[in-house]
């Protein structure tokens, strides 16, 4: 019995947030929201690709690491915690253990809107009973207007071909995504961190009444409430990873209730973030709307709260 | 106790909704369509269509005297409209902070001069009024506004900024709170004043709310002379040095924000059952769509029993505003997030929910944060002692 | 339209209000815990009855006054914030519109205890499609241990004879159990009115860190949230006690909001009122427990609120 | 990362079953049915048959070194034997304030002698140890403590009086801080003692608490002497004066209350699932039966990473352990509210979930409040300024 991750794994998880806190700063997902679709900024993406992020899942002798979900679970929580806009967890855990992606790559399962849809070299299709990979040449695409804007959606209107046939096994549809709803889960940790990050230090500054606000014990229990939704989603989280990583035979029941834990502490975190900034948070000038968008989005993508419960609440049989 | 409405009020409402119904269409048909967001610059124009209407049906501000373009009605039957409003599907009103800020201020403190001048032109959406009470520094601790206020000859001088000014990149007029004693702290030595925003020396500065509307400004106040007669009747609403009590003392009145009215909520409640019919049964969405249903229920019950009271012997809420204030805002809330959950993944699509849910967000911090109302109720209402 | 009580109606309450205060003390609920079934007290009781409550709402040719539910919604919620253990609500609500109470009357309905049952001369049971009244020696009770022992509660076990029949059509069964209802919802709201200014008076005297504890912001917002509960519940009562009163179509709607409302505000404050108080509120020697345990009773009995919640929910149509 | 037990810990949960499941049965035997609660007298002598039993299959303390009667468990068995132990539904310790809150403390502070008495007692439930920590003007601030103690020769004079001292009306001893130094204040000046209750001058009055036990005591000091010899090794606990900072030394440590098992929980909300497949399905209650599996599930997995960690380089939680105590407090309210919802009418009946929900409320305030441990959450964890 061992709960943590290996000084390896640290190391790789930190080696990431080095990168994105250089490459990804709040500018970088701002210049997102306003790019044209199709012209979304490569250099934080690049730069993950050269370090072997994009591949870490993928089978070794397809130029991939092998590496299994322990490796990436704290790693795609940094991803959340930057924002970064582009589809990692759709290229590196949900298609990477499959096959090793070739560029950016999008999904777009049960008819779900894709992420950075014109943006990707590649769309991942759930259609005609198996999950189908589709160059971005081949697939009909309608852009949709999120409200986190740098989510840069399109929905899927049709399809060129039969695409490049990645899984046609009904164990693996649903293990391809277990691994992006883990993935998203991750990522909510990672969003909500950076939010309360953001909003313990914003509190600690803003005075009020002649005291910091952070000094008002409203604003200290709700912030407190905001870490420990957190710190309890995250070891959900990680277990998850570890039951997707030794094929646990509890491994739907794991993921669903590690991302129902993290989507309720992400929305949970941004509402108490923005009410404890008050008015400045509730501009756009301002990075906590960022997040707090990506919060909603993620929260609500690969199933939300509701759902996963219900598949938990089926699993323990009740 | 007589929960039924009389014959003048049933005529009243029966009015209130032929006319809603006829012009709401005739407007949508002269924007071409659904209009935008007011708290956009084009959508502000074509609300300013939809705002001129109001007042040339006299709906403009309902209680409000014949002469300044309402229609003297009681409290009962400004309920009744709001909730024919809202019911009928009415927009927000842009020119709100002018009708339910400054002028129950301006019944209560203004002069004659200054009422005849300001209100029928408020009501007539040709001046639209800003509010000007935050500062950078000053949210929450209203009490520590910085901007100063400085008598000279003819007029006053004045330096500072505002901030969260809600539809100032759009207005003509803000009305605030200044320093006039540079000496005095916090409650004492402020002024409230009434500013043309084209002065030289102001400058606004629309920008983005959280929903992405440029929804809000700054202004700024570089020496910006403001002569004593820049509004006919003077610029100064009650007197030099009175700002605080001046801008308190409506707060929690009959016409106040805080007494928001349940039309709002109870059509907002119609249109999630509505949404929740469509999408199909779930018990648990099902039980918070009643629980949302029964707090507009009682939201309405409150203030049906407030509305007795003011029109018997009490003069206003009082601090039972405060617990008002934070019921609507979080049931608010509570509405649109249960109806994002009902959109599921659409829900991070944008669409009159998901706006209408950022939009809500905003509902426990502007006018005085739900912390703020929560202090206010338990010392005020409950006795508990300030620290 | 006027909604509030008349200054008849509010004078009625406060006389009932001064009787309950010197005749049922806290003194007098302690020793409903401790006398044996069949031994309650009488001294509020009968004292009621001499000022006419106990037939207020009886037919006037039967000695009673024929006062509709608008009279009785205070003066029942005055009886609850005595925390008076007396089936007051079953005497004079459930009954008394029927028939002239004869005495103490208690009511089992839909199978479930009944309050004061040894001590009570008459019982109200549905049985065989009607409200039956019975003589007590003529009903076999077992008791049954309550968590508030003022409760003093029975079950019936057997019936001797047919009883006598005050009601047999289902929309009057239906009627008096909806002012069962609706008397519990005014008596939650005076027991939480109770408990809620225990807990201000408390929290004003007791220092610690050298404040009153009162001062602290978590116990202030615990304690308006308490308040605004209660401020919005009650308006839903009385608001109901003029549908029955005026025979309006919606009134099972507006009695079940009232109770479903009623119900969380009791429960809602008792917590927060126990949490405000610390360990003192925690001892049987302190009076809070009296009315928590009664918040507790009343909030289950005549319908809990997701039974209560459900009945909404049909009545609007989702 | 290795999430399976490896066959040590596996030959170890199987004898814990064992045993468990045999020794429960005989003492329910031996008690002639289900035995009282241990919070009244009667019950408290049942108890004490169970510890005593504990005792002499070595389960009374598993962590502590096998000479006090432990087995030198790792804090991984110790998880597993918690586990078992609510599994196989084995009752409150009636020791626990004695081997969670004093044990750790002697064993951080205590001299060889004092270890060497106190401990095997302990364990042995010989001597049975209750807490003095809170006094009527000392709860949530237990800086207030105005009890004195007097160095006078040979031993120390107690005046004053302690409150909430559980099971004190059964117990034989007390630990406590007193008020050494009566010229410091707050913090300063505390001394940690361990006192016979058959001092003369002490008078113990038990009291009842919510749930109708006389599960808490009032402990009065009247010129009570105690020798320095009345505990053998001392009756002086860390040094003279040193009594806060020897007190909170250990409250986050790896065996203090705040690192309560998992098993209890996990064990309660298996039983409330229990209690929902007996009743009928229920969406809304599912959903909350849902909730309380995932807190309860969450919770052993913090444990398991605090656990991780303890076991590494990390010395205690340290504060981590305040929202550790928020959480399983606050589950295991819901936990026992959603099974009276499940009972419905029959809520108001005395029986175990009853019970258990009067006793769950006692969670969010006991061992520091909610609200205090919110605080320290937010001051130690997130750094937010103090007033």
């Amino acid at each position: 019995m061992r709960f943590a991750l290996t000084d390896e794994q640290l190391a790789f998880r930190d080696a990431v947030r080095d990168l994105l806190s250089k490459q990804c700063p709040p500018d970088v997902v701002r210049a997102a929201w306003g790019a044209p679709p199709g012209a979304l900024q490569r250099g934080p993406w690049d730069a993950l690709a050269e370090m072997g992020v994009l591949s870490a899942m993928s089978p070794e002798g397809s130029g991939g690491m092998g590496l299994d979900f322990c490796w990436m679970v704290a790693v795609l929580e940094e991803t959340g915690r930057a924002a970064l806009p582009h589809p990692v967890v759709e290229t590196v855990a949900v298609l990477g253990p499959l096959r090793a992606p070739e560029g950016m790559t999008s999904a777009a399962l049960g008819g779900t809107p894709a992420p950075c849809a014109f943006d990707a070299d590649q769309l991942l299709v759930d259609h005609d009973r198996a999950l189908r990979l589709y160059r971005r040449e081949d697939v009909l695409l309608e852009e949709l207007a999120a409200v986190d804007r740098a989510r840069r959606l399109g929905v899927v209107k049709a399809l060129n071909g039969d695409g490049e046939v990645v899984a046609d096994d009904p164990a693996a549809i649903e293990a391809a995504f277990d691994r992006g709803a883990l993935g998203t889960a991750a990522q909510l940790i990672g969003v909500g961190q950076a939010m309360l990050d953001l909003t313990v230090d914003y509190v600690k500054e803003r005075r009020q009444f002649g005291v910091p606000v952070g000094s008002f014990q409203a604003v200290k229990h709700r912030l407190a409430d905001a870490h420990k939704a957190l710190a309890f989603a995250r070891p959900a989280v990680l277990r998850a990873a570890w039951s997707v990583a030794s094929s646990a035979p509890t491994t739907g029941r794991d993921v669903a209730l590690a991302k129902a834990m993290a989507s309720e502490a992400a929305d949970h975190t941004g509402r108490a973030c923005l009410q404890c900034h008050g008015a400045i948070g509730y501009t756009v000038e301002y990075d906590l709307h960022l997040f707090l968008k990506r919060a909603w989005a993620l929260s609500r993508a690969w199933g939300d709260s509701r759902w996963h419960r219900r598949r938990v609440a089926a699993a323990i049989g009740i | 106790m007589d929960l039924t409405w009389g014959d003048e009020e049933e005529a009243f409402r029966a009015e209130a909704r032929r006319w809603l119904t006829a012009n709401l269409a005739a407007w949508r048909e002269e924007c071409g369509g659904e209009p935008a967001s007011g708290d956009t610059r084009h959508g502000f124009a074509q609300h300013l269509l939809w705002e001129r209407r109001l007042f040339e049906g006299r709906w403009a501000a309902v209680s409000w005297p014949e002469r300044y373009g309402g229609r003297d009605a009681s409290l009962w039957q400004w309920l009744i409209f709001e909730e024919e409003y809202y019911r009928a599907g009415g927009p927000p009103r842009v020119t709100q902070n002018g009708i339910f800020l400054l002028a129950p201020t301006l019944f209560e403190f203004g002069t004659p001069a200054q009422q005849d001048h300001v209100l029928a032109r408020m009501a007539a959406a040709e001046d639209l009024w800003c509010q000007g009470w935050s500062e950078p520094n000053a949210g929450s601790d209203l009490a520590g506004i910085t901007s100063r206020a400085t008598r000279v000859d003819g007029g006053w001088v004045i330096d500072g900024q505002k901030t969260w000014t809600t539809r100032g990149a759009f207005c003509t007029h803000l009305f605030g709170l200044f320093r006039s004693d540079p000496d005095a702290e916090r409650h004492r030595g402020l002024t409230y004043l009434l500013v043309p925003l084209d002065t030289d020396g102001v400058t606004v500065r629309g920008f983005g709310r959280l929903d992405g509307d440029e929804g809000f400004a700054e202004v700024f106040f570089d020496s910006a002379f403001v002569a004593d007669d820049a509004v006919p009747g003077g610029v100064v609403l009650g007197g030099v040095g009175e700002g605080w009590s001046v801008a308190m003392a409506t707060t929690g009145s009959e016409r106040g924000l805080t007494l928001r009215s349940p039309g709002r909520f109870l059509a907002a409640v119609d249109r999630l059952a509505d949404l929740y019919r469509a999408s199909g049964p779930d018990p648990l969405v099902r039980d918070r769509i009643v629980d949302c249903w029964m707090r507009a229920e009682a939201y309405e019950l409150f203030t049906l029993q407030a509305v007795t009271e003011l029109t018997g012997s009490r003069a206003a809420m009082g601090a039972e505003s405060s617990i008002n204030k934070i019921w609507w805002s979080e049931l608010d809330v509570d509405i649109h997030h249960t109806a994002l959950d009902l959109l599921g993944p659409a829900a991070e699509v944008e669409g009159p929910w998901a706006k209408g849910w950022q939009f809500s967000l905003s509902g426990p911090i502007y006018a005085g944060t739900n912390e703020i109302q929560r202090n206010i109720a338990a010392e005020r209402l409950l006795g508990l002692p300030r620290r």
